[in-house]
């Protein structure tokens, strides 16, 4: 009966993407596929039940029952010394975007990768910076906000760092805190 | 060799016919009130019943359907008093079987299929008393009742079955001996189990092209042509004898309908 | 006695050829047997397994039905049917020469066929016939003069992951220990035959 | 409750139960039904014998007849063992041919009668190359429960006990037959006896299964012992089983055998 | 028996590689690859491959199509009822096709469709427990080169591991053939392929390479192109 | 499983490439496949494959009584078996169109140019007979199935030796042997193409059978087709073609005969594996193999054998020492477990609710569910043997049984036919009888060909 409810789903759906014109219909396809897909995996995992431990669900293990993916086939519609120049285009567009996704990803994958270490840094150089400075100023409070207003300041304008920013701060704060008890503490003489 | 010769000195043969004569086809159309088209056929001693229905949507599974044809589906069977011993089973045994399969061929070349897609056309042929050329009388008597059922066809096919018959043994000069076999026109049933080499043919008889063509014991292949040809000639003969019935049949139906109207 | 003894333990040579038939989506010629696979629409849950045997002579008899039960059984036992559902897996057997053993040649090459159309298994069986000799010796994969002087006639059918039993067939009477004897030596033949299933893959997987 | 719970999951039902090492019905794993004999039921047949397993009752019908014998082996009778699984045994059959199961067991029969050679067809031959008998075993499944081989078997042997035969003359001058009134009981040389095991869950084995547990099973195992040894061990396929899961059938067929026998003795002896 | 990549596995062998690799990484196990209690077990025979990261399946061999969803085959319509035509595309049934999953097609305007074509389509649905269905266009509402292929040319079938075969990047078949004779192809998952050159000898030529490679390796398969262009164009 | 549609390309393409003159295997118009002929290590079987269409023939006999109309002679039975095996829309039991022709054409030609001498299978005249049989079956279907049949079946008949009830030695049973052969072609409109493969089949507008022998005598010719039909003309070329062919396939079929018997004389291996050709990947070979299964590995066998015996056997006492036989009055006894002894019924009740008690079992009710143990389980058990009876004497039940005799099922051969391979062979009967005359004037007929051919 889950797979009768599952067929009821899927027509459904099929009737309701087919009634909306072409913008909608891409719009409902992408998140319809998606939903199709879980809906398989799921069925998938009832049906195996028979075979596999439960244990196989929260599994690391995907199934993957194409070859496709396994020996990265490429797509079956050719055509080769200008037979079909529609087929021939499309080829081309295929490769294209495949190098330019390829591209994109290793620019974002190189991007993430020094984006990430430079703010590690220089999260930790304000911390040990910022506690450096600190201990020169007996009065911290009020210089406080000063200090910290320009570098404040300068991560607005970068968005790159807006991210970054609070906890920025609050690493800083907390050090900076320290510091205003212990020269509380040195106060007296 | 056979008991007796098929051909006497004169050259006549057992029922006193020439070699090239056929014998006398007597025939009727739309016998029954039931069938789309019906029609009776004697061509001597052999009488067989022939009724058309359809075309009409296919009956039973649908998987036989065609789509891009008609589907053309035939019954041969013989009545179990038709053959000398009674026959035990009038239809199903193989070579029924076999008969249905080649009526069906034929008529698929001669009906225009593809007028009709997914729909079907069944014709019945009853023997009901076998004296030789059972297929050639079932294919024209079902010739006729296709044209009463009003189905279109390419032309009219019509079939005749002809054996070759030693020449008589009397007469062993050399002009005879050159001839050679003779062959006899629309074969009895003595002429056909005689064990001489039988050719049954049907045709479309105005192009004369052939549709199908059937070997009984073992001709030889120079002999062949001859028989091929004279059985066409055949063919062409009961085509005329057919066209006829078929047209006064029509005028009747023509006054008939002028009377009553 | 030591030839002799060789001599009772002697499988006999084995051939395959793949792919005889065009037809099918698998199919395997194993010197008497081919067998052809073809899922076919069947509403249940899971594949159906039949197998069909035909003898080289005249029509199915019931000890042909016997036979494809065995062999439908036997093969059933290991395909994955619960991947195929709604689905039918036909393995068609044809009888092309018996010289003893037909019955664990029918099993093997229904295997080797199966192999062959690449369906889904949880593993493979070899089954191997030996026979027991009046004066109590027993051999290995006896051919047909040589079945004459068996009284009984065993066969024999293990899986390939820890050599249990799947299938046992027998005629004629015999003896617990015989028994016993009977079942060791066809478990140590039929290494031979898994090896010869995997020789086999050996040969074709290199080039597909 | 329950019963629905059976319903809709047989197997998980049947794996609960066997958890606590008993069956449905009540039997441990390796227990047999109660069985019960009655032999000459039949009075119109030259030999017959009831049998029931639990609740899997087969009667058996043995007739005889003259026929000519083979021209292959002129000097043999025939036996013709036939079982028929008729509907009114379960909901499972159909009327109409035998179905495949009556037709494998048949085979079965046949078998075992041949292989524990509990019948010579030579004593059924009376007349060489003239004259011999045919003996039509039909075993007719009234109730199907499980187990039915078993049952057959042991009905077989039972009615094949109280088979005899009449003393049959034969005329080689005009070739006629006269059937005398004096009977001979017919020789029996062994006594196969035949003992059917499930596999459930490609491990657990259970002893004599009932209909039900033969569905659920993944494979079933068929023993036949005779004079102690055996005369045929089947198993159709299914689940492997390891040596000693199939020692331990063997076994158990083999402990089953004085039982059963002194179960067709008292039966027959009581008889006569 | 334990078998690591490379080794012909049997149905039945133990792929304790697989096991090893640590779980928290998602590990991919492609077709004749099954999860058995704690290992990952072969259940096809054949020759058991890997690719980084962690994607394993065995290569083996196979005639009859098993649909999986997204995959790209090539079918022929052979009926039409109410608003579904019923593809054949090899499979255990016939794949069902609706009017209005080809670009731009809607209730009102249908593609022009006649029984006995041949489709390029993807599989939109394709479960096991219901007949597959089709599409002709993709996630973007466009046909890409999917629909009707051209009416002539010469349809055939194969095996599943020829059209991997031809279809894996490293074959260089199509590419050295396309060089020489024009040729406008279409390679389904399901084993048919739909084929079309300048005249029916270069058809023929083609369709018999396709199938010649069943059993040859590429450098072999590059041998054979050279051997059938020198014999075409000897011919011309 | 029905047949596959073809695609209007295929139907298109091939013609046209007829039409160019060329087919798909890259043969030429009027050339064949390449034909193969091994035979089988038993007598009388042999296997035939035409390119990829492969079939396999097996000629067997059995005696008989002959037909009253023909007490002299013996019987020939054709059968060919289109089976699954050969192609997936091939149904058992159902015989397709094409199968019913193919069965007749081949029995017409194998009876009409008496390849086999009836008269020689006569034993016992009106008494017994040999009944030659020859089973084809279809093992791969790529066209031309009626050539590659005919040739199966002709090869078989050759090879096949019968055993020797006659005193006049072991004989060939087959006289006057190759004597005629089949070749099919289908023809387009204008060019004929032989010994089609099955697309070509499929797409050709009209088919030509042609049984021909050596003597250029036609056994049998089928014309048939549903698309434009064939002139005369037509029909002699193809029927010449045919007798070229039918000299070539006889000439083979001899050499590979002699081959054989050369073989079987040197006592080397014959059988299909020989026609295996191992250099192939999809092929291999196995050699004999020795297991080295020594004497002591044999005694641990034999020693762990008999533990698990003993080990088991304790179980199999407790399955078995519970239950206790006891005689219930006349005729009867029962098994039942000790711990349960029951008043006895007397033995007509007994009789009766053995019977009586049908129905399907109650895997126990309810109440086992909530207590599940064992003893009160097994009172259970015996104690519905008594209550749900209905009385009924076991006599009714028996007549019911005899009642429905049609369908008891015995294991006597003739009756395990479950096809109606009899109908067919009584449907022969009728044939034989009308070629009754044939057979001595053919055969005389002959004599003076062989005449003919020697002036010629």
């Amino acid at each position: 009966m889950d797979k009768h409810r599952l067929k009821m789903d899927f027509r459904s759906a099929t009737k309701r993407k087919l009634s909306k014109n072409i913008l909608e219909m891409k719009f409902m396809k992408r998140s319809k596929e998606k939903a199709e897909k879980e809906k398989e995996d799921e069925e998938r995992q009832i049906m195996f039940s028979h075979e596999i431990t439960p244990g196989m669900k929260e599994s690391n293990y995907v199934l993957e029952p194409s070859f496709i993916p396994c020996e990265d086939l490429i797509l079956g519609r050719l055509s080769y010394h200008g037979f079909n120049p529609v087929v021939e285009r499309m080829m081309q567009e295929r490769i294209d975007e495949e190098e330019s996704k390829a591209r994109v990803e290793k620019a974002a994958a190189e991007r993430r990768a020094e984006k990430d270490v430079s703010d590690e840094e220089m999260a930790w150089k304000y911390g040990t910076l910022s506690g450096t400075i600190s201990r020169k100023f007996k009065n911290g409070v009020v210089n406080n906000d000063e200090r910290t207003n320009p570098s404040k300041r300068r991560m607005d304008k970068d968005p790159k760092y807006t991210w970054t920013k609070s906890d920025n701060v609050n690493s800083y704060q907390e050090s900076e805190n320290a510091e205003v008890k212990r020269s509380k503490f040195l106060k007296p003489e | 060799m056979a008991g007796f010769d098929l051909l006497s000195d004169q050259g006549l043969r057992l029922d006193g016919r020439r070699s090239n004569e056929l014998r006398k086809i007597q025939c009727k159309l739309g016998v029954f009130s039931q069938p789309d088209g019906s029609s009776y056929l004697e061509q001597g001693n052999t009488k067989v019943l022939a009724a058309v229905y359809g075309p009409h949507e296919i009956r039973g599974s649908r998987a036989k359907r065609l789509l891009d044809q008609v589907l053309v589906n035939c019954q041969y069977s013989m009545a179990t008093f038709s053959t000398g011993e009674r026959k035990r089973r009038p239809r199903g045994d193989r070579k029924s079987q076999e008969m249905s399969s080649h009526l069906r061929q034929t008529f698929e070349a001669a009906i225009k299929t593809e007028l009709y897609p997914r729909s079907q056309i069944d014709i019945f042929v009853e023997v009901l008393q076998a004296d030789g050329g059972n297929y050639s009388a079932c294919v024209n008597a079902a010739t006729l009742a296709l044209v009463d059922a009003g189905i279109p066809l390419h032309e009219y096919v019509t079939s005749c079955t002809t054996v070759l018959a030693p020449p008589p043994a009397t007469s062993w000069d050399d002009e005879k001996l050159e001839e050679g076999e003779i062959a006899l026109v629309d074969a009895s049933h003595r002429e056909e189990t005689s064990g001489s080499p039988t050719l049954t043919v049907a045709a479309l008889a105005d192009s004369g092209r052939l549709v199908l063509c059937q070997v009984g014991q073992r001709l030889h292949l120079d002999r062949m042509n001859r028989a091929l040809e004279r059985a066409l000639q055949g063919c062409k003969d009961v085509r005329d004898v057919l066209d006829e019935a078929v047209r006064d049949h029509l005028a009747n139906c023509g006054i008939s309908e002028a009377a009553s109207s | 006695m030591a030839a002799m003894a060789e001599d009772q333990h002697v499988l006999r040579k084995m051939f395959c050829e793949f792919d005889v038939l065009s037809c099918p989506d698998g199919s395997a010629m194993k010197y008497r047997n081919r067998s052809c696979l073809r899922p076919n629409k069947l509403i249940i849950d899971k594949a159906c397994v039949e197998a069909v045997y035909r003898p080289k002579v005249g029509q199915p008899r019931v000890a042909d039905k016997t036979k494809e039960k065995m062999i439908g059984n036997t093969c059933s036992s290991a395909i994955l049917s619960t991947l195929y559902p709604r689905t039918s897996v036909s393995i068609i057997l044809q009888e092309m020469q018996n010289s003893g053993g037909l019955m664990a040649c029918a099993i093997n090459a229904a295997y080797l066929a199966l192999i062959r159309s690449g369906i889904a298994m949880k593993f493979l069986v070899a089954a191997v016939t030996c026979g027991i000799t009046k004066d109590d010796k027993v051999i290995l994969d006896p051919d047909l003069n040589k079945v004459k002087d068996c009284h009984t006639e065993l066969m024999f059918a293990f899986d390939s992951i820890d050599f249990n039993i799947v299938a046992v067939d027998s005629s004629g009477q015999y003896t617990e220990e015989q028994y016993q004897k009977a079942l060791s030596l066809c478990k140590e033949a039929s290494n031979e035959i898994f090896d010869f299933y995997r020789n086999l893959v050996k040969k074709y997987a290199c080039c597909i | 409750m329950a019963l629905q719970y059976k319903t809709i999951h047989p197997v998980k039902y049947l794996r609960d139960f066997l958890a606590h090492n008993v069956r449905p019905d009540g039997r441990g794993l390796l227990k047999f039904r109660p069985m019960a004999l009655n032999v000459r039921s039949i009075s119109s047949a030259d030999g017959s014998a009831l049998v029931k397993i639990g609740n899997t009752s087969v009667i058996c019908g043995i007739k005889a007849e003259l026929a000519t014998p083979k021209a292959e082996e002129p000097d043999r009778g025939f036996i013709v063992p036939n079982v028929e699984l008729s509907p009114l045994s379960s909901s499972k059959f159909r009327p109409g041919p035998p179905s495949e199961e009556a037709q494998v067991a048949s085979q079965f029969v046949f078998d075992v009668i041949l292989n524990s050679g509990c019948i010579d067809t030579k004593c059924l031959c009376i007349v060489p190359d003239k004259l011999a008998w045919v003996l039509y075993c039909d075993l007719v499944c009234l109730n199907y429960d499980g187990s039915v081989l078993d049952a057959c078997i042991l009905a077989l042997m039972a009615a094949l006990n109280t088979v005899s035969l009449p003393e049959v003359e034969y005329d080689h001058e005009k070739s006629t037959t006269t059937v005398k009134t004096e009977r001979v009981p017919l020789k029996i040389l062994s006594m196969p006896v035949s003992t059917t095991h499930a596999i459930f869950d490609d491990e657990v084995l259970l002893a004599d299964p009932t209909c039900e547990e033969e569905d659920l099973a993944s494979g079933t195992i068929t023993v036949v012992v005779s004079e102690g040894k055996l005369c045929s061990v089947w198993k159709p396929g299914g689940s492997p089983l390891t040596e000693s899961q199939m020692d331990g059938c063997v076994d158990r067929a083999k402990n089953r055998v004085s039982s059963v026998l002194d179960l067709i003795n008292t039966a027959l002896k009581s008889s006569s | 028996m334990k078998v690591k990549v490379g080794d012909v596995v049997v149905p039945g062998d133990i792929a304790e590689e697989i096991s090893r690799v640590k779980s928290e990484t998602k590990c991919v196990l492609g077709p004749g690859l099954r999860r058995f209690s704690e290992n990952v077990i072969v259940c096809k025979s054949g020759i058991f491959r890997k690719k980084n990261p962690n994607t394993y399946w065995v290569d083996s061999h196979q005639r009859k199509y098993i649909p999986v969803r997204g995959e790209s085959v090539v079918g022929v319509v052979v009926n039409k009822s109410g608003d579904i035509f019923k593809v054949d595309i090899g499979a255990s049934e016939l794949a069902s096709l609706a009017y209005t999953s080809f670009e731009g097609a809607t209730k009102k305007n249908r593609p022009d469709v006649k029984l006995g074509d041949v489709l390029y389509a993807k599989l939109k649905i394709a479960s096991l427990d219901m007949e597959p269905e089709l599409e002709c266009v993709d996630s973007k509402g466009k046909q890409s080169g999917m629909g009707v292929v051209a009416d002539d040319g010469f349809l055939f079938t194969c095996s599943i591991n020829v059209v991997r075969k031809i279809l894996s990047p490293k074959c260089p078949l199509l590419k050295t053939l396309g060089k020489e004779i024009p040729h406008e192809i279409a390679v389904g998952m399901n084993g048919k392929v739909w084929l079309k050159a300048r005249s029916i000898k270069e058809t023929i030529a083609l369709a018999n390479a396709i199938l010649a490679t069943e059993y040859i390796t590429n450098e072999e398969t590059n041998a054979m192109c050279c051997r059938i262009i020198e014999a075409l164009q000897e011919v011309n | 499983m029905k047949e596959t549609v073809l695609s209007t390309c295929e139907k298109e393409f091939v013609p046209k490439a007829i039409s160019e003159g060329r087919r798909l295997d890259s043969r030429n118009l009027l050339e064949y496949r390449k034909l193969q002929i091994v035979y089988g290590g038993d007598w009388g079987c042999c296997m035939v494959s035409l390119g990829k269409t492969k079939v396999l023939a097996q000629a067997s006999c059995e005696i008989q009584q002959p037909k009253s109309t023909r007490p002299n002679e013996g019987i020939l039975f054709v059968n060919v078996e289109f089976s699954p095996m050969g192609a997936p829309h091939f149904e058992i039991g159902r015989p397709t169109d094409a199968a019913v022709q193919c069965n007749r054409l081949l029995e017409k030609c194998l009876k009409e140019s008496r390849c086999v001498d009836l008269e020689s299978l006569c034993i016992v005249a009106d008494e017994k007979v040999w009944q030659v049989r020859v089973d084809v079956s279809i093992l791969n279907h790529d066209g031309a199935l009626v050539d590659a049949a005919s040739i199966a079946a002709l090869a078989a008949l050759a090879h096949f030796r019968r055993p020797d009830v006659t005193l006049d030695g072991e004989e060939r049973s087959s006289r006057a042997r190759f004597s005629s052969s089949f070749t099919p072609s289908s023809p387009y409109l204008k060019n004929v193409v032989v010994d089609p493969a099955v697309l070509e089949e499929r797409t050709a507008e009209a088919q030509i059978v042609v049984g021909i022998n050596a003597y250029r005598e036609l056994t049998a010719l089928h014309l048939g087709g549903t698309g434009s039909p064939a002139t005369n003309q037509l029909v002699m070329h193809c029927a010449s073609l045919a007798a070229v062919r039918a000299m070539e396939v006889v000439r083979m079929m001899k050499d590979e005969l002699a081959k054989d018997a050369e073989a079987r004389v040197q006592k080397s291996p014959v059988g299909f594996v020989q026609s295996m050709d191992l250099e192939k990947v999809t092929t291999l070979s196995h050699e004999a193999m020795v297991t080295a299964l020594g004497q002591l590995n044999m005694n641990v066998k034999m020693e762990e054998g008999g533990g698990d015996a003993a080990s088991e056997g304790s179980v199999g006492e407790s399955a078995v020492n519970d239950m206790i036989v006891e005689s219930v009055g006349e005729n009867s006894a029962e098994l039942v477990p000790e711990n349960d002894r029951r008043p006895k019924l007397d033995a007509v009740a007994l009789c009766v609710d053995t019977i009586g008690s049908g129905g399907p079992s109650t895997w126990g009710g309810k109440e086992e569910d909530e207590e599940p143990s064992s003893e009160e389980e097994e009172v259970q058990v015996v104690a519905q043997l008594s209550p749900s009876s209905k009385p009924k004497p076991p006599v009714e039940e028996i007549e019911l049984s005899e009642s429905e005799e049609e369908e008891i099922h015995t294991l006597q051969p003739e009756e395990m036919n479950l096809d109606k391979g009899l109908e067919d062979q009584s449907d022969d009967e009728i044939m034989v009888s009308k070629q009754n005359t044939a057979q001595k004037k053919g055969r005389k007929k002959r004599k003076k060909k062989n005449g003919d051919n020697i002036c010629k």
